[in-house]
């Protein structure tokens, strides 16, 4: 029992190092260094949007395909709600633990809230790679779950922003259901999820060579622009507590510990757990930033960017992920 | 030959991309007939210095350019000002003369 | 007879409806339904730019290869002829139709008419996939066709447009012969043409990990900003009249039928002559724009391009390419 | 220390992209010695509101900014209120100080 | 009702893009609290007519502008002056009229 | 003996045209000729910033999983110091060339000399494919030397501007060490080449689909903007005299001939000496004139770009590469 604990531990600690040197997390790390050195290597704006859509339309056709293999699955309504759950709750968890253990106003601390009850696609994405090297094929349905949980959370942000300032700075409207209900990302995952369902095995042959063979480094070249800009965010948010780093650091454990009860209760498999586990622990930088902008115009983007993109993300993406797999391997079965 | 100018007022915003609808509303409920939109590339204001977010417009900003009657930049500023209690932004007001009277 | 008419028509059903579900299509409409709903998806403008640039170089370059192996085609220069006449025919019948039943003035008319004489490289595009998949390869000298069709439209606009404005409108220049003749469309169409027929099988071995393998997939991702793209137009339109949005539904049929009769008159053959046929009943969005812009500067870009990009694309696209494809068929035998 | 300010005129005009040329040709003709180009990202104008046409630059507008003397700028607005009849396009005029008078 | 405008002083500056940083230090020493960055597409000047160097941005130009006090302005031009002597650049100032005195 | 050389002549001549006629040549040629004649033609520059981030990513990933297979070669070292030498001795050469026979003033002739100091990545791209094909396989190091040459030319140029104008024009500083030693491709190059090295063969089979198989393609397209840019530097700098234009067309001779010796001296093969060749011959369009800018505010970049874009980058791609692996193969044996 324990010898084959020790060995699972090793097991663990050789697939962790294996995605610490895997070129999608060395790319990241180059950039962020570069980021931190001040070099000039920057990814165009453009370019960096136009893989950041490559790859949701990729990982959504794919997650398709597999729905279309697999059929409706009868976890698929657990995890939805379980989704639901995390994206309701977690930004509830993190605003108590905001306003309880640092400075942050009302509306800052609902902002950064919201931001960590959704989820980071790039996370996600880069997730898949060691799970798939790890603990093998996850039901593709858990794409659309990506997409489901980008929209609960900015509704519990928004709610707890005009809590903390009675009607005025929080709004709904028009734009900002535009926003919450069809914006980019949402949109476009579970577009290709549908497309990639409908055309089955016959769209993933013709598409193949454009969405599965070039993914691992069309990921990287995006990871090194992705590292760039989180250490660019590290460094505009040198303003920020030690207190507020303690939160980047910690929240995404609390939330990936609420998130693996909940894959239990779900009944996931282990490596379908973990990037559930993983969407849990991460924190949003593209959907829930625009929707606050328009929600909460008085937040400052600087403290909940800062977080989300300089500290958690990093985080995740090297030491997260292998844990979130690895707890979800022990708890849920490998 | 000499053409006359014709004085104008020529109003100029700087906001946040995300907002730039609620203020055209304003311009187009005064009937205001012309505006000119132009990006920002970064800045520094009472909310920090502030460069383009990338991967979402959150923090984009944009300058807004209105050539108006005097009458129409007062009212408009009235309207800009309630909006600048909620919203960020800054509003610049300055003389400029036009050749065709009748499109400003 | 009757019973083969019959399965005839089940397989043009069935081929219509291959269509309308692959995945070209389905982004397609994805991209039109997040436009129409105002969602924020967006490819950006630059990447936009230049995924049209790849789409022209590879079946600019394919074709070429395909002119290498099939030597100098009899039929090429009796092609030549017909997109000629196409070219300068349909926008006298467009400018009769527009002054006759919707309220246009003479300058946009002019325009308009000019759009509807050239055609859309992308429908050309989107045709090649359907017409390879049901009727077989077709011939590549029609690349060439493409280029060319794209200019004699533009001067006989021009020349209408001068008609309606005794010389005060229209201006002929040094920066219009360039936008006509060295549009970037036709310089990249001809010069990957040419580069193709000249590098022939070698060339096309070393190149097709990028212009043939991904082809498909680039196109998805490209008609999935043309669907945002042509949403954005006709919403643009909404001051469109019922008759100019008859227009933009009818004169597509009109032009195809006029390009089915010229393809009889060249003796191309069901595949070669679906596309000769396509082009005839697609209008431009790139070249003649920015030519119009220049000779026509009174015109509203407003009306030409929400009819071509907002009605006549999308209809060409669904249901059009099908409808040209079986068509042809027919009429030049399968 | 207190610089002296020397009084020029700013001339600023909104325009479709695809003239800028033509537009720039009549700036070198009267011997402009100086402007700078800025791109716009959409407006209003008498021919309704725009924004980029993306794959085609048919829509693109851009604003030209040039400092220049007095009497240039009266010369200029004369060839411009010309051009205006045929192109599209606005043209603002007002007041600013240089630090280097031998330079506009 | 009508709002009371307050005179200021806008500022606006033509330079390199690789020169910025050298610029904006200059503008923080002296305390203003605000500025906007706008991208330039191309110009010409006493070193000729640019265009974006596309692969490297060693040929960008930016075009500053920022709203400060008559006081401050005066500073500033000081120490422009003095950097226009080794970097290249250009400055224009003018008057405007701003709704909040205190923020500029 | 002399019939051997005969038939070597033979085969130079038939690689040089085989280079000609390659894609990569004639899609130069295509966007060189569009840009002559002012065309519409245009790559985004987010575009082409993308292809070059692309193009540097693969190739010193590529040379880094070389240098993983061969280990640590011990001419390695000798051909570090040959690069020293290259980038600082070939700006005083070009320096004195350039004030003894032309008429350009000190600081811009410093910033000339940089240019020609430094190296082109392109330049060096575009002659791996020949020299694969002509000559075998290069070492993989080659690719660090490629980032170790753009910097010393940099401080060579710079104590010129210094010694041409005591002080007053040339800057030392933060930003400017930051641009000579973490530009962006230096950054890019030398983290790709690390990767690589570290993830070895593993990596290559995650990455080939995206690094190495549509690498040609992705070649041509970037070079067809290549050819846009040349040619509009060409025009930009009409003002060049004679004397310039044959400075541009001389200088990469002279300083290939002294790559040469070098490359005799560091006892490379005739493959890797090609390359070194041409390194040599090459001028600096990307690092240098960004470090110019800051280092040297007064030098006119017209001058610097117009000669290393606009005639020495056409002429090295189209004769300059074929001479210099001819020279090579001769001198170093093939
Ligand atoms: N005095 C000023 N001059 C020019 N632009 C300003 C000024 N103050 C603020 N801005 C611009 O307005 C934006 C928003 O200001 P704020 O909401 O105060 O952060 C800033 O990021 C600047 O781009
Ligand atoms: N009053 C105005 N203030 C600022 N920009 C204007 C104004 N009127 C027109 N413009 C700009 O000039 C462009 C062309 O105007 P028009 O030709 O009248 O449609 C518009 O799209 C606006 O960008
Ligand atoms: N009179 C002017 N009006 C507007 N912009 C100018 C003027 N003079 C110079 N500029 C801008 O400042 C840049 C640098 O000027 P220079 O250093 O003189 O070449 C030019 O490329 C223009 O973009
Ligand atoms: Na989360
Ligand atoms: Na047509
Ligand atoms: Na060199």
């Amino acid at each position: 029992m324990i010898h084959s604990r020790h060995r699972q531990q090793a097991v663990d600690v050789d697939a962790a190092l294996a995605t610490l040197l895997s070129p999608v997390v060395l790319f990241f790390a180059l950039g962020f260094g570069a980021g931190l050195g001040r070099s000039s290597l920057a990814v165009p704006e453009a370019v960096a949007k136009g893989l950041s859509l490559y790859l949701m339309l990729a990982i959504g056709f794919k997650g398709g395909v597999e729905m279309n293999h697999a059929g409706l699955d009868p976890t698929l309504l657990r995890t939805v709600v379980a989704g639901l759950v995390a994206g309701l709750g977690i930004p509830l968890v993190a605003y108590a633990a905001l306003r309880k253990t640092t400075a942050l106003g009302g509306l800052d601390a609902a902002s950064v809230a919201a931001h960590y009850g959704s989820i980071s696609v790039v996370t996600f994405v880069a997730a898949t790679e060691h799970v798939e090297r790890t603990l093998g094929s996850y039901a593709g349905f858990i794409v659309a779950i990506v997409a489901l949980m980008e929209t609960p959370a900015i509704v519990a942000g928004l709610l707890l922003a005009r809590r903390a300032e009675r009607g005025k700075g929080a709004r709904f409207g028009g734009a900002l259901m535009r926003e919450v209900f069809l914006n980019g990302s949402v949109v476009l995952l579970l577009g290709s999820l549908l497309i990639g369902a409908i055309t089955g095995d016959e769209g993933y042959r013709s598409l193949a060579p454009f969405i599965a063979s070039p993914f691992k480094g069309v990921l990287c070249l995006f990871l090194l622009d992705m590292g760039v800009t989180a250490a660019r965010r590290l460094q505009d948010a040198t303003a920020m507590s030690t207190r507020l780093v303690a939160f980047g650091l910690l929240m995404p454990l609390v939330s990936a510990a609420l998130g693996l009860a909940l894959a239990v209760m779900a009944g996931l498999d282990a490596a379908t757990g973990a990037l559930f586990v993983t969407l849990c622990g991460s924190a949003s930088y593209i959907a829930v930033p625009a929707a606050m902008r328009i929600a909460v115009p008085k937040a400052n983007p600087a403290y909940s960017l800062g977080l989300s993109l300089g500290i958690t993300f990093p985080f995740n993406l090297t030491l997260g992920i292998p844990l979130y797999a690895a707890a979800a391997a022990r708890v849920l079965g490998s | 030959m000499t053409l006359t100018l014709h004085a104008r007022k020529r109003l100029e915003l700087v906001l946040d991309a995300p907002h730039l609808e609620r203020y055209l509303r304003v311009l187009e409920a005064h009937g205001v007939r012309g505006y000119t939109v132009l990006p920002a590339l970064g800045g520094k204001g009472s909310r920090g210095t502030w460069r383009p977010s990338r991967l979402t417009d959150a923090s984009d900003r944009v300058v807004v350019l209105a050539v108006v009657s005097e009458e129409l930049a007062k009212e408009l500023l009235v309207d800009l000002d309630v909006l600048f209690d909620e919203l960020p932004g800054v509003a610049f007001l300055s003389d400029v003369g036009v050749l065709r009277p009748d499109r400003f």
